[in-house]
């Protein structure tokens, strides 16, 4: 039956493409398979069989299943950075040119050293960590744990940049339904006939699920021409979706399913243009899961010897992959299950060399089938050992009478009956039940809109498979309000026999026997959780680690449980089972992100200016999501201070112009404009004219500030108000708070035009010549016409609509000039061209943050949600005669109590020494330490102007000693610099300039 | 009415401006996903007054012979739509900017015409793109021809509606605006998942 | 029994038959001088130290499912003491030095690990705030350092420096900080209190406090009434709920937190990390799987799962600072209800009932304050007077306005 | 989530802020106090069960809206507008 390079493939057997060969290389080894192989199969038709080492033991181990479910096959895919650890070799399709490497062994897979720890086994039971290791404490992070954590783990990830891309999608249907298989594919047929849109998703790459590898006949046909007749049918609804590689890993509230398309993992390297993977949203009315079984292998000694397999598995690679596992096969079954797998191996040419049926009576019908095989039967037997290290040799079988004999095999094939795979059912935290009937859990409620077909229903003939679907799907599209039509009578489907009497673990194994495989919990394990008192299934699961591998106990969870049951003499019913949580199956980081990584993680907002200051050299710094030009460095200039100076400079002694679009702008009109914000305001607005601009401070309801900025009069019922760049959504968002449910009878309607208006700050003495050169004539700007906190609408450039407003944070004579943002650049142009003649300046936020802090203006650092208005100095503005949001609580004892930290300037004693924000104040030579602390540095800058450095901080009673010294405590930058505390007004204190 | 900046001698920016510098699309083949950029609109955001709802429908119906929408909606002719942007509120986009002044009797009436950057999606593969980011279903039993919404797209808000009057199983047309700011982040978004159609 | 090595090797050579109950499964009596609700961390915690340190041994821990189901069991595991304001600091601190000398204290190896806690900044003022935050902590007396990027990126040289959307500059490192194996404190803490005589009673739910003029005298449970004049409630996420059964309303939401365990991997990251851009922190556990978690879900939520949007935010800040994350799996999440206090500052306090302790309000913070939270809970029951380090946790903070804001997020508990 | 906006329809909540509950008042004029405010801006029922709160459709039509859903299950009941219907 040999193949020169593949000499476990079976002739004419499979689903394999035999014309499309492929090479692959594992350990370095090069194979061959062919397109339609998973890297599993093709590796048992190459002859390997240890794939892999196990987390805590590194026992030798093989395959168990041929599905998702598998907890040894465990490689590392591929090379470089596209190394992905831990992918199941079961479900990784065979590509041409793939490369895998085994995992967590050193040096080899064949010979690792750490299989010393199986020799140290009796000492490393459940939770031994726990009881040891403790002296001496320091050796814990020294020691103790880098070994384990070096020892733990299992593959390695590639920890450089992913090459490669993914995508984020959303899709809504009627009908989701889960799993290609025959009950899957007949409920979507149903739902599509009556018109529902419907989206069917398979993880596998082939549909078909258990009909792919098994022999079996639908309407006395092989059941593959069914499959090919449904699925083409399917596929020609413009409204069915059908999505193979794609698995449904979570169910979330309200009819959302989480999926994952593997776009691109079966081909060496995603097309361009082309994600590896794709994160899918679907929003489904309803949805069908017919998920399937998975089996459950039976506890035994040594039942982690390569060569053990499920017996399903071994038919999916008998029949579907056209491979032999072994070829000297030994069946122990619990049921009738295990007999399809003689048969089928028999038929594929493998030798039977005995079948152990767990069950006395087996019926006549099997035992003749046996002698077919001439093979002895040993009924009411089991298998209680198994051995061969790296490979299967020997098996130890216990006879019904007691007796035991050995038996050379190279592959033993293990039936104990199938879990329904509900996993999805209970994400939403509904428990399963116990369904006796067939020994296994079973969805019990559900989350809404979902029903359960077929197998996993625990109905596990393919009869119960095609009838569950068609109905389920026909009812599901009724509840889409879909007419169905008389629905086609059921395909026929050859007999079957299912019954089963399963066995958790046999009695008297010889050697170790595992319940989890990948973590190596055997039963012993869960006895002395038992003995220790973990008796409940999660503290069970906790202190074994039962389950919390990479498979997450799918096919060992209930072997687990099973055992607690027998040692605590309860049900299964009453011990219960773990919470089942996505993902179904391991999702990859990247997929969840999708675009949203590297510059891409969230959007950047430009400013109408950006592509002005990127010309002139902007240093760009991130301002929430804005990109705002921090400072514009000429050549020559190699520090940032450099040139901070010169821009600061630059705007007292000429005219400077900044961006300051980036701030909030809502228009507020309406009749009761100006109610509204007396009522969000703290200060007083009803005499403020038309043609003006006042600021004003917002406090939070629980009395502490929330925002500050200027609203202009626009006209009488008509307000601008500007809100800073950090707040500007949540101010928006509070307005129509306000207005929708605290006073929503008022006639106010509001708009963000933030986006609309591009923003210019012209600033220094020479900023009204500037601005003459860019205002059209008519519009008279004269100090007379046009004072301090005037606010209007001009034009510009020979007609552009604009608006002008005479506010300043510098504390210079400085106007803020707004035109359409498309104008924006324009003005920036126009703006340097006419300041020419004045030496204009562009200046970025770092000046402004210095002619701010100059002038004790409060921004980011003082309003940083902790201060009250009187904390800021503001308590004046405070208007006794309204009520406005804020008031009461702003007036609790602890915010008002005399020893808050307040406002106030510093500066160095020494004038040479550096400021920094963050340092704490603490009494001239008292320690350093809490009980002496009296506030802290809010914001510092360099003033060129002065000549030092200045700051501004909050310390208990700030305002009344002005004069006193204080060290400015900074241990984190090993600073400690003595302060004079100060007026928070370092310049202009007349505010001469700001006037003119 | 001309909008009355056409004086000036300042060029106005587009908002795609040095964004939409070239067509992802490969000439030669038909492309999944068209992209036109939108210039030149005039859009302006509306809010009835208190107790005006009813005299601005009957302005609109006179004025621009439209019907102001109540539910998530675009109206349009050819030279205007209405779309419904929240309840007593649209969005007013002209083809060409002008003076909204004549609705600010009735209702708050804000320029967004600089505001907003515009695109029109077409293409047989425009839904499937869109739902690489859209977070509503743009099926055609669900969102028909003048449909309307206001959404996100990768961390975006937009506003998006149907502008075809295309037969059911026929691909669709849609405008989008987005927040003039984020254009670029948009497009980095738009073309990295109009890519595999084009 | 006491647990060491040499204890270990003498049960392997007994075929571990020796093991005893690590705590006994107790079956409630009718009277006790204290009832403690709450068989999570704190709960445990209070007990172990009103035996241990007030020589109290007459107490019952009330679990209404089994101990460790609560946040103790789903918590991300990182403890540090890098607050900001005085109410916190000295608290966290004092908990940070009970971690240490945990495991030769309670004999239990819980794996307390000082692997160090980086929180990362990418701004000016987010340096500034945690340079004013790392300087609090010295004043404490704890430490701190901070780190400009070339020293975070000497530390973690495969996060994203040069493509990043928020460009990493330094760090705010606690080398103290680090993590502590989560099930096994509340097991450690069960054994140690069980050693002292404290009743663990699981599957006992209390479903009403039984309160008249004088206070409180028992509660009732589904096993039945049981009387104590002293009751101490530390349900985290179910506060709100055994406050209204004493007519309470509290100044918590619970809302829910979900966390992340990807499957196992060779070491690849040794400290804890956070990423001050977005939602996201990570540390990876000694069994391999990379723990992380990011934001709250955002609403109120009972349910003890997240839903997608909040899982995709977090993958998506992973990737935005550590982009070799992308091949990764997550294996499995999962969500845990926790007591969002309105102002993020937990409360340990007497309430308004004579008798009855309230301990609430942890937020997603309360795991590396278990030790402290026991010791001064235990000190409060005790001796009917507050411990000084826990004093600010008072209940009527919120009326007078001494709240504990770290975030100054105000009074929105979804915000912190 | 979902949540069903009464003018948008349904829409995945990563449109929508959440405020919290809609039950509390923010006492009128004459019942303004500092206790009355304590229990306005910090105490809450936060039931285990049905609960009306505030979102907000932040990335749709910018409503209020009241939305009654079971904390336990996430399930919903109702949503409403968050402004009453005045006129128009
Ligand atoms: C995902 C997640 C991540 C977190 N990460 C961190 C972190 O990294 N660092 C950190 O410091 N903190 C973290 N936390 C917070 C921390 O876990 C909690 O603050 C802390 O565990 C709460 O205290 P506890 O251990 O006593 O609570 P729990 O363990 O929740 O204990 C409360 C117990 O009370 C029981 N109970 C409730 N009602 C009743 C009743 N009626 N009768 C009887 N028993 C009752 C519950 O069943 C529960 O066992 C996180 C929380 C979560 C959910
Ligand atoms: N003889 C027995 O004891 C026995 C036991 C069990 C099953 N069976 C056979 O199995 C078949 C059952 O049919 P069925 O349709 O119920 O199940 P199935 O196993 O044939 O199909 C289930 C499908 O669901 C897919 N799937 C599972 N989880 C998924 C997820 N999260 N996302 C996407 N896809 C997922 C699988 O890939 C598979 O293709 C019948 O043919 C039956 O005879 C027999
Ligand atoms: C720090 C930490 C590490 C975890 N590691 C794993 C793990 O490796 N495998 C696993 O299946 N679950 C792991 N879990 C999750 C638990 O299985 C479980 O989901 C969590 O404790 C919440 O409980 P629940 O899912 O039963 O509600 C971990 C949990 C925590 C808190
Ligand atoms: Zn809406």
């Amino acid at each position: 039956m040999a193949n020169a390079t593949q000499p476990f493939r079976l002739p004419q057997i499979g689903l394999v493409d035999r014309n499309a060969p492929l090479t692959f290389r594992f350990d370095g080894q090069a194979l061959s398979g062919f397109r339609g192989d998973t890297l599993a199969s093709a590796l048992l038709a190459n002859g390997a069989r240890l794939i892999g080492r196990s987390f805590k033991y590194h026992r030798p181990r093989g395959l168990l299943t041929a599905g998702p479910e598998e907890p040894n096959g465990l490689v590392e895919l591929r090379t470089g950075a596209r190394r992905e650890p831990n992918t199941r070799a079961t479900v990784a399709e065979l590509y041409d040119g793939l490369e895998a490497t085994s995992q967590n062994r050193w040096p080899s897979l064949g010979f690792d050293l750490l299989s010393i720890n199986a020799l140290f086994a009796p000492a490393l039971m459940a939770g031994f960590y726990y009881k040891t290791f403790m002296w001496p404490a320091s050796f814990w992070e020294r020691l103790y744990e880098p070994a384990i954590r070096r020892a733990a783990g299992l593959g390695r990830a590639a920890n450089a940049e992913d090459p490669d891309t993914y995508e984020k999608a959303f899709a809504f249907c009627d009908i989701l339904v889960i799993g290609g298989g025959p009950a899957g594919l007949s409920a979507a047929l149903a739902a599509g006939r009556a018109g529902a849109r419907v989206i069917l998703c398979d993880d596998d790459f082939a549909l078909g699920g258990r009909l792919l590898s098994e022999r079996r006949e639908i309407d006395g046909l092989p059941a593959s021409q069914w499959l090919a007749r449904t699925i083409a049918e399917l596929e020609s609804f413009p409204d069915i979706r059908v999505m193979r590689r794609t698995t449904i890993f979570g169910v979330y509230d309200h009819g959302v399913y989480g999926a994952l398309e593997r776009v691109a993992d079966h081909v060496m390297a995603p097309a361009p243009h082309q994600p590896r993977q794709r994160a899918w949203r679907i929003v489904a009315k309803r949805a069908i899961l017919a998920a399937g079984a998975i089996e459950r292998p039976t506890v035994f000694g040594g039942n982690d010897t390569p060569g053990v397999m499920l017996a399903g598995a071994v038919r999916t690679y008998v029949n579907r992959f056209g491979v032999a596992p072994g070829r000297e096969a030994a069946i122990f079954t619990a049921g009738d299950d295990g007999w399809n797998t003689a048969r089928d191996l028999a038929a594929a040419g493998v030798k039977i060399v005995a079948v152990v049926d767990s069950r006395e009576q087996v019926d006549p019908n099997l035992r003749t089938l046996c002698e077919g095989f001439g093979a002895p039967l040993y009924a009411g037997a089991s298998v209680f050992g198994a051995s061969g290290g790296k490979s299967l040799r020997r098996l130890a079988i216990r006879e019904a009478n007691g007796s035991v004999r050995t038996l050379a095999c190279d592959l033993l094939t293990v039936s104990n009956g199938w879990n329904p795979t509900i996993h999805l059912a209970s994400h939403q935290g509904h428990r399963p039940v116990w369904n006796a009937a067939i020994h296994a859990f079973v969805a019990g409620d559900l989350p809404d809109g979902m029903r359960v077909a077929g197998s996993a229903a625990g109905r596990f003939s393919l009869r119960e498979a095609l009838l569950d679907g068609a109905q389920l799907g026909a009812e599901a599209a009724q509840d889409c309000g879909l007419a169905t039509k008389q629905s086609a009578p059921a395909p026929a489907t050859d007999p079957e026999a299912v019954a089963v009497a399963p066995v958790s673990r046999v009695a008297g194994s010889r050697g170790k026997a595992f319940v989890d495989y990948q973590n190596d919990v055997t039963d012993r394990d869960i006895e002395l959780a038992a003995q220790e008192g973990f008796r409940s299934v999660e503290h069970l699961k906790r202190y074994t680690t039962l389950g919390m591998a990479t498979d997450q106990g799918k096919t060992s969870n209930l072997a687990g449980l099973a055992i607690m049951a027998e040692l605590t003499g309860k049900t299964i019913a009453e011990t219960g089972v773990t919470m089942f949580r996505p993902p179904y199956a391991p999702v990859a980081i990247g997929a969840l992100a999708g675009h949203h990584r590297g510059q891409d993680f969230r959007p950047v907002r430009l400013a109408p200016t950006h592509q002005w200051s990127k010309e002139l050299g902007a240093v760009f710094v991130e301002s929430g999501l804005w990109r705002r030009a921090q400072y514009y460095p000429q050549p020559g200039e190699n520090d940032w201070l450099t040139t901070v100076n010169r821009e600061t400079l630059a705007v007292r002694g000429g005219v400077g112009v900044c961006d300051v679009s980036t701030l909030g702008k809502i228009d507020i009109q309406g009749a009761d404009a100006l109610t509204l914000l007396e009522r969000v305001y703290i200060n007083n607005w009803s005499n403020l004219p038309i043609g003006k601009a006042r600021y004003g401070v917002m406090l939070r309801e629980d009395g502490f500030v929330m925002d500050d900025g200027t609203a202009s009069r626009l006209g009488e019922t008509h307000f601008l108000m500007t809100t800073t760049t950090a707040n500007a959504v949540k101010i928006m968002q509070h307005l129509e708070f306000c207005l929708q449910v605290l006073w929503p009878t008022l006639d106010v309607q509001i708009a963000s035009v933030s986006e609309q208006w591009a923003q210019m700050a012209i600033a220094g003495p020479r900023s009204r010549d500037l601005l003459r050169a860019v205002i059209d004539e008519e519009h008279d700007i004269s100090d007379d016409a046009f004072p301090y906190l005037a606010a209007r609408m001009v034009s510009v450039g020979g007609g552009v609509e604009a608006r002008l407003f005479r506010v300043s944070f510098s504390g210079e004579r400085a106007y803020e000039l707004a035109v359409p943002a498309g104008y924006g650049d324009a003005l920036a142009r126009a703006l340097m061209a006419a300041g020419r003649p004045f030496g204009v300046t562009p200046y970025g936020l770092e000046a402004m943050g210095v002619m701010r802090i100059e002038k004790g203006h409060v921004a980011g650092g003082e309003l940083n949600g902790q201060t009250t208005a009187r904390d800021l100095g503001l308590a004046r503005m405070m208007s006794g005669r309204k009520d406005f949001i804020g008031r009461v609580m702003a007036g609790r004892p602890a915010l008002v109590e005399p020893d808050r930290p307040i406002l106030a300037g510093f500066k160095p004693v020494d004038r040479a020494q550096r400021l920094r924000a963050g340092a704490h104040f603490l009494g001239l030579g008292r320690s350093a330490d809490l009980d002496n602390d009296e506030g802290y540095m809010t914001s510092v800058a360099y003033s060129p102007n002065l000549g030092h450095w200045i700051g501004l901080g909050l310390i208990k009673r700030g305002a009344e000693r002005i004069g006193e010294r204080v060290r400015a405590y900074d241990p984190v930058r090993n600073g400690d610099v003595e302060v004079e505390i100060c007026n928070a007004l370092f310049l202009d204190v007349e505010g001469a300039r700001l006037r003119g | 009415m001309a909008d009355p900046s056409l004086k000036t001698k300042w060029s106005r920016h587009s908002a795609w401006a040095d964004i939409l510098t070239a067509s992802p699309s490969d000439a030669a083949r038909p492309c999944g996903v068209n992209v036109v950029a939108r210039e030149g609109l005039g859009v302006a955001g509306i809010q009835a007054q208190r107790g005006r709802k009813a005299a601005l429908s009957a302005l609109v119906k006179m004025r621009y012979g439209l019907e102001l929408p109540t539910t998530p909606r675009a109206v349009r002719d050819a030279a205007h739509a209405f779309v419904w942007a929240g309840p007593g509120q649209w969005l007013l986009v002209a083809e060409q900017k002008e003076s909204f002044a004549e609705l600010s009797e009735l209702a708050a009436v804000s320029d967004q015409s600089d505001g907003r950057a515009a695109l029109r999606l077409s293409g047989p593969n425009v839904r499937d793109m869109l739902a690489k980011g859209c977070m509503i279903d743009l099926h055609p039993a669900a969102f028909p021809s003048g449909a309307a919404a206001m959404t996100s797209i990768a961390h975006i808000g937009v506003h998006l509606w149907r502008v075809d009057e295309q037969p059911y199983d026929r691909p669709a047309i849609f405008d989008i605006l987005v927040a003039r700011s984020m254009a670029a982040s948009f497009w980095s978004w738009a073309s990295a998942s109009a890519a595999e159609y084009n | 029994m006491r647990y060491s090595i040499f204890t270990l090797a003498a049960q392997t050579l007994r075929g571990h038959r020796g093991w005893k109950p690590v705590w006994r499964d107790a079956n409630p009596r009718p009277e006790y001088d204290v009832i403690i609700v709450g068989g999570g961390g704190h709960g445990l915690a209070t007990a172990y130290y009103l035996a241990s340190q007030h020589g109290l041994s007459n107490i019952v821990v009330l679990e209404k499912g089994h101990i460790g189901s609560g946040n103790v069991g789903r918590n991300t595991t990182i403890i540090r003491s890098n607050y900001l304001l005085p109410g916190n600091t000295p608290f966290y601190e004092l908990s940070m030095k009970l971690w240490e000398g945990l495991e030769q204290d309670i004999n239990y190896n819980a794996m307390v690990s000082q692997r160090g806690v980086l929180n990362l900044y990418h701004s000016d003022a987010q340096r500034d705030a945690y340079a004013r935050r790392g300087n609090a902590m010295r004043l404490a007396g704890a430490d701190a350092e901070l780190l400009d990027r070339e020293q975070v990126r000497a530390m973690l040289p495969f996060l994203d420096y040069d493509n990043a959307r928020f460009p990493i500059q330094g760090g705010l490192l606690q080398k103290r900080g680090g993590s502590v194996r989560h099930d096994a404190v509340a097991w450690g803490y069960a054994r140690a209190a069980d050693r002292c005589g404290v009743d663990i009673v699981q599957n006992c739910e209390v479903t009403g406090l039984t309160i008249d003029a004088d206070g409180i005298h028992g509660v009732e449970t589904s096993r039945g009434p049981i009387r104590a004049r002293k009751v101490a409630l530390a349900v985290a996420g179910s506060s709100s709920r055994l406050a209204a059964m004493a007519g309470l309303r509290l100044p918590i939401e619970s809302h829910v937190l979900q966390a992340f365990v990807s499957e196992g991997l060779k070491p690849l990251i040794d400290t804890v990390v956070t990423f001050g851009a977005g939602h996201f922190y990570v540390s990876q556990s000694d069994k391999g799987g990379l723990v992380f978690g990011g934001d709250i879900d955002g609403y109120n939520s009972y349910a003890q799962r997240g839903n997608l949007p909040v899982i995709e935010d977090v993958m998506e800040s992973g990737m935005a600072l550590w982009p070799g994350l992308g091949r990764i799996r997550v294996l499995r999440h999962w969500g845990g209800i926790m007591d969002m206090s309105m102002d993020g500052s937990p409360i340990i306090d007497h309430t308004p009932v004579h008798g009855l302790y309230l301990n609430a309000g942890w937020c997603y913070g309360g795991f590396k304050a278990t030790p402290a939270s026991g010791w001064c809970f235990a000190h409060l029951i005790a001796r009917d007077q507050s411990h000084p380090v826990a004093a600010a946790y008072r209940l009527d903070r919120f009326a007078t306005g001494h709240v504990i804001d770290e975030k100054g997020a105000g009074a929105q508990p979804n915000l912190h | 989530m979902r949540l069903p906006c009464p003018h948008c329809g349904t829409r995945d909540v990563q449109e929508f802020t959440y405020l919290g509950d809609a039950n509390v008042k923010r006492p009128g004029a004459d019942e303004m106090s500092e206790a009355a405010m304590t229990r306005y801006v910090y105490e809450r029922d936060n039931p285990a069960g049905r609960q009306r709160e505030y979102w907000h459709h932040s990335s749709g039509c910018h409503a209020w809206i009241v939305v009654t859903r079971d904390t336990r299950t996430h399930r919903i009941e109702s949503a409403e507008p968050a402004k009453p219907l005045v006129q128009s």
